[in-house]
């Protein structure tokens, strides 16, 4: 209560609005808490751990595979399973370097922040009609896009505020890359929702239990697709971190336990952006129910379709090059934006003539 | 101009007064001792007329005891199934040529060479920067005969 | 209306000896934001004066230190030695001598033209793919230039007057195996290179080399042969046994690095039937001619210019009769290269993101030319 | 060293240090022997045999040896390959520029004592300049030398001295 005291103390047209704010989070946080299992485990914390560990491991063996060779062996059982538990823990264990010509409160903090914020994206993604973190209804997709819009900002800050010429380009190439990816992925996202009849994502997966929308809307379906790469940096699109352009691009100057922090932010946006698509094109958690247990096969189907998008993305790792900066945006603004639109138009006739 | 002995015939005797020698001295390679006097002027007229235009390399060779040094420039030409090697000799004392970049500019890394190991200077040469030895040498011409190691600490 | 003047700052980035694409060797970048203007290279972290270790070896024992100037062609450069000292010598090497010795240049060729196609790979992030089965196809020779020589990469199998040792018997049988296994690979590449669209979007009209150019700038090898003019060491110098076989010299006219990767690409092939060629019309005889390797070398100047894997390398030889060279000037292709490399930013359109590539289309060995 | 007076008084008279001591210096030598990253550096002629090793026949990357592009993040310079004048600075500039659990290891003979190159002005021995952890002879080693190398230095990290250790 001491808030609202400070609150209304100041009595100003701005303390009402203060304190209408104040009482609103006191009561978000009263009212609907939600169970700490939703919380914690499945699109809470655990989920997002669990899943960068374990892509870390699936993406270095299935590398390894794509390039004949054998991978990571004898760390923990014949698989090299313990190996990113030994990598994280070194780095954890190692010394954290924060050179003096940086301000090294900020400097710390980017990389928390970097693998944070597209975090707080997961709590929206519906895993069943009512295990939604977040539950806002109508605000759904907005929401996830707003969010997403601010997660970009993060790596931009990280790379300027190391003071490297190589990072100071990788940034650069982090705002030039989103926005020309960013663009296309709204006006898709709005095709679907046109489609849906409702910005609730919950209401969009129904709407999906016929047919799902990668069918009516296939263009919109690549298009955000390739949007996702885009946003998530994977390659073919990872300027930012171009490994043998820019050494490490943004991530160059974080040494020890905040350059684990950047590389987990590399799967959290992934597993942010491909949970989205999902929902948005792959129906969501429909599926036919496996013995009869309802809430258990609707959040086994979301895993499995997340399995099988992650998989399809890393498996592109292997087989594409990297274009240049012009050729990407060339590719963002005048191939994605003029596919999104025609979607749009076509989801609008098809709504028009009452198809769906 | 394919052929070499009709490049040597044709070279010595229009221009065989401005060179102190020029002989065949492999079956295929031609030598030509330029005087200092005129050395740029042949060594356009051996681009231009005689179409000599690929620059393959130059270097330098110390010989203490004659006290005197040599410049090597080595040319080809696309159509010619020959290389003519253009000397000049130099004393010892006075090690100053005039560049060569000005007539084949793919020369210059091989005179910045030439410089930090020989210690011959030339003249016009843009960046005249140290091309091998670490910026911090302290001296001590590595390649000539007599270098005893003074640069190595 | 005067174009107005954009007010650009300049920032200067070093691509330091520590970096995934630089190789040994520090490039300074004048940028304006991904353009580039300007290209330094500061070459000379891998000086190892060669040229005056020669000095105090003997005329043989110098193959050790000449072979590790370009370790990935060792054979090419030996080669070049190894002549140099027939003629000072006045050798003549058996024909079966010739044989061997061309068979192991072109072995060496295709390794080291895997190798630049393994970093080009690398250098447009097409690592897990082609840039690692480079390294499985190269283990392929490898394992036939152990059982020849004995040893996987300065193999020092050339002596004055001949070959060390000969064929181990069933060799032959190895070699043909050997070219048809890479036939077929080589399909893959051509397939997961040249013909990704990706690859070609990277690579088409960047970094062009006008013919008139690359012959200013002093270009050679592929570089040279990619901007369309014939000039072949192997043709027009033909030492070992490569006036008696039957191939053609490469040039493609695009000058684009599209064109020098396809330069390489049809110098392996024509390299595979040479393997091919040797291995079924080798003529017999012994392999070495008699000579003591401590006898003086008669006083004497030699050039020898030899087709190495990124160009001509020539050796201008001085003896003066005692038991070592009294001068070895070397002049390798990569310098030559490395300037074609630093005048590029003027003659077109670079960015920073074409670096790599353009670099790895020029694959200079900076070993090469810092001897 | 009063820290080692100190660690030695808190393992005997707390009950449970010495065991918690061990476990926690059990997990930290094996998190760091499996997970050495190497820098992207190669410094002289044997680096077509860096590249055969992190290749697909004698894969590095089984024991946890994946090279890192950026300094920051590695804690392992393998020196491949001679190392001239010029080049030792840089060499000696990365080994500053590294995090704290850092190893050198020279492979070839060129870096251990200048190799074939013995006379030559501007070569050095890596040891002049950088602490180094294991040599691997060969010019160039090969590929499984190098990989019994590093080997080596995963004995070497896990029977390191961490935490004032107490024999």
């Amino acid at each position: 209560m001491i808030y609202t005291n400070i609150a209304l103390g100041t009595a100003s047209r701005t303390g009402q609005t203060l304190a209408g704010i104040m009482a609103w989070m006191i009561e978000f946080l009263t009212v609907n808490s939600k169970p700490i299992l939703q919380v914690l485990v499945l699109p809470g914390l655990a989920f997002t751990l669990v899943f960068a560990l374990v892509a870390v491991w699936f993406e270095r063996k299935f590398l390894a595979r794509a390039m004949l060779r054998v991978g990571p062996y004898y760390c923990g059982g014949r698989a090299g399973v313990l190996q990113v538990f030994a990598d994280f823990i070194k780095l954890f264990l190692k010394e954290m370097i924060i050179p003096d010509s940086v301000n090294w409160l900020f400097f710390a903090l980017m990389p928390i922040m970097v693998s944070f914020v597209p975090g707080l994206a997961l709590i929206l993604i519906p895993f069943d009609a009512n295990w939604v973190l977040w539950d806002i209804g109508s605000l759904g997709l907005p929401m996830f896009l707003a969010i997403m819009g601010i997660a970009p900002l993060m790596p931009i800050f990280a790379g300027w505020v190391s003071n490297n010429k190589y990072s100071f380009i990788g940034a650069w190439r982090v705002a030039y890359m989103y926005i020309s990816g960013e663009i296309p992925i709204v006006i898709c996202a709005a095709a679907v929702a046109i489609m849906a009849g409702s910005f609730n994502l919950v209401k969009i997966v129904e709407a999906q239990s016929n047919m799902i929308f990668a069918i009516p809307q296939f263009i919109g379906f690549i298009v955000f697709f390739i949007g996702v790469l885009i946003e998530s940096e994977r390659t073919p699109f990872d300027l930012p971190v171009a490994e043998t352009e820019l050494v490490f691009g943004w991530r160059t100057e974080f040494s020890g336990i905040l350059f684990g922090f950047t590389m987990m932010a590399e799967y959290v946006m992934l597993q942010a952006w491909s949970l989205l698509f999902i929902t948005l094109y792959l129906g969501g958690y429909s599926g036919p129910i496996i013995m009869g247990n309802v809430i258990g096969s609707h959040i086994f189907w979301l895993l499995a379709k997340f399995c099988a998008v992650v998989v399809f993305v890393i498996l592109l790792r292997c087989v594409f090059p990297r274009p240049r900066m012009d050729q990407m945006l060339k590719i963002g603004w005048s191939y994605l934006t003029p596919l999104a639109l025609l979607n749009l138009f076509i989801v609008l006739g098809l709504k028009m003539w009452g198809v769906f | 101009m394919s052929n070499l002995s009709d490049f040597i015939s044709s070279f010595e005797e229009n221009y065989g007064k401005l060179v102190e020698s020029v002989e065949i001295f492999e079956e295929t390679r031609a030598s030509i001792i330029a005087k200092r006097g005129s050395y740029i002027e042949i060594a356009e007229i051996l681009r231009d007329e005689y179409g000599f235009v690929i620059p393959i390399a130059g270097g330098a060779i110390d010989y203490p005891e004659e006290n005197r040094m040599e410049m090597n420039y080595y040319l080809d030409s696309p159509d010619s199934d020959f290389i003519v090697i253009y000397r000049v000799h130099l004393a010892r004392d006075d090690l100053v040529l005039p560049t060569m970049t000005t007539v084949w500019e793919a020369m210059s890394f091989h005179e910045r060479e030439t410089k930090e190991m020989f210690g011959i200077d030339f003249e016009g040469h843009e960046n005249m920067v140290a091309l091998l030895l670490p910026p911090d040498w302290k001296g001590g011409y590595p390649l000539r005969k007599d270098f005893k190691g003074e640069g190595v600490e | 209306m005067p174009e107005p003047k954009i007010e650009s700052e300049i920032m200067r980035i070093s691509w330091g000896p520590q970096h995934p694409m630089s190789g040994q060797t520090r490039i300074l970048l004048d940028t304006d934001g991904e353009k580039v203007h300007k290209i330094i290279a500061d070459i000379g972290y891998t000086h190892r004066g060669i040229e005056k270790v020669l000095e105090n070896r003997t005329l043989i024992g110098g193959i050790i230190p000449i072979e590790r100037m370009n370790m990935v062609d060792s054979s090419n450069i030996g080669i070049g030695y190894v002549t140099a000292c027939d003629k000072t010598y006045g050798l003549e090497v058996p024909e079966r001598a010739q044989w061997i010795r061309s068979l192991i240049c072109e072995m060496g060729r295709i390794n080291s033209h895997l190798y630049a196609f393994g970093l080009q790979a690398e250098a447009t992030a097409y690592f897990p793919a082609v840039f690692l089965w480079t390294t499985i196809d190269r283990e392929v020779l490898l394992d036939l230039f152990e059982e020849l020589t004995g040893a996987r990469w300065s193999y020092n199998h050339f002596l004055p007057g001949g070959v060390f040792k000969d064929f181990p018997e069933g060799f032959e049988a190895k070699i043909l195996e050997a070219v048809q296994y890479l036939r077929r690979r080589f399909k893959d590449y051509w397939n997961a290179m040249i013909e990704n669209p990706m690859f070609e979007m990277r690579c088409d009209n960047v970094a062009i080399l006008e013919p008139k150019d690359a012959i200013r700038l002093g270009a050679t090898g592929p570089v040279l042969r990619g901007s369309g003019i014939p000039i072949d060491m192997r043709k027009e110098e033909p030492y070992a046994a490569y006036n008696s076989l039957d191939w053609e010299v490469i040039t493609e006219d695009a000058c684009d690095i599209m064109a020098r990767t396809k330069v390489r690409f049809h110098e392996i092939g024509q390299s595979l039937n040479m393997m091919e060629q040797i291995a079924k019309e080798i003529p017999e005889g012994e392999t070495r001619a008699r000579f003591s390797p401590f006898s003086r070398a008669p006083e004497g100047e030699h050039i020898t210019r030899v087709e190495n894997s990124r160009g001509e390398m020539s050796i201008h030889m001085w003896t003066d009769g005692t038991t070592n060279p009294y001068r070895v000037k070397i002049m390798p292709p990569s310098l030559r290269n490395m300037y074609v490399f630093e005048r590029l930013a003027e003659l077109s359109e670079i960015v920073v993101a074409d670096i790599p590539v353009v670099v790895n289309s020029i694959d200079p060995w900076y070993l090469d030319s810092d001897r | 060293m009063e820290q080692e007076e100190q660690a030695s008084r808190i393992l005997e008279n707390v009950p449970g240090a010495s065991l918690a001591y061990k476990l926690v210096d059990f997990i930290d030598g094996w998190s760091r022997k499996y997970s050495i990253w190497p820098i992207h550096l190669v410094t002289g002629c044997c680096s077509p045999e860096f590249m055969q090793v992190s290749g697909v026949r004698f894969d590095m990357e089984r024991l946890g040896v994946l090279p890192f592009a950026s300094v920051r993040q590695c804690d392992c310079i393998m020196v491949v390959g001679i190392v001239s004048r010029k080049m030792a600075d840089r060499v000696k500039y990365l080994y500053e520029q590294m995090g704290e659990p850092k190893y050198v290891v020279a492979v070839g003979a060129c870096p251990t004592g200048k190799g074939p190159f013995y006379d030559s002005y501007s070569i050095v021995a890596i040891d002049e300049y950088v602490p180094v952890d294991v040599y691997i002879p060969g010019c160039p080693p090969r590929p499984e030398a190098i990989i019994h190398g590093m080997m080596e230095l995963q004995d070497k990290i896990v029977k390191e001295r961490r935490l004032g250790k107490i024999e």
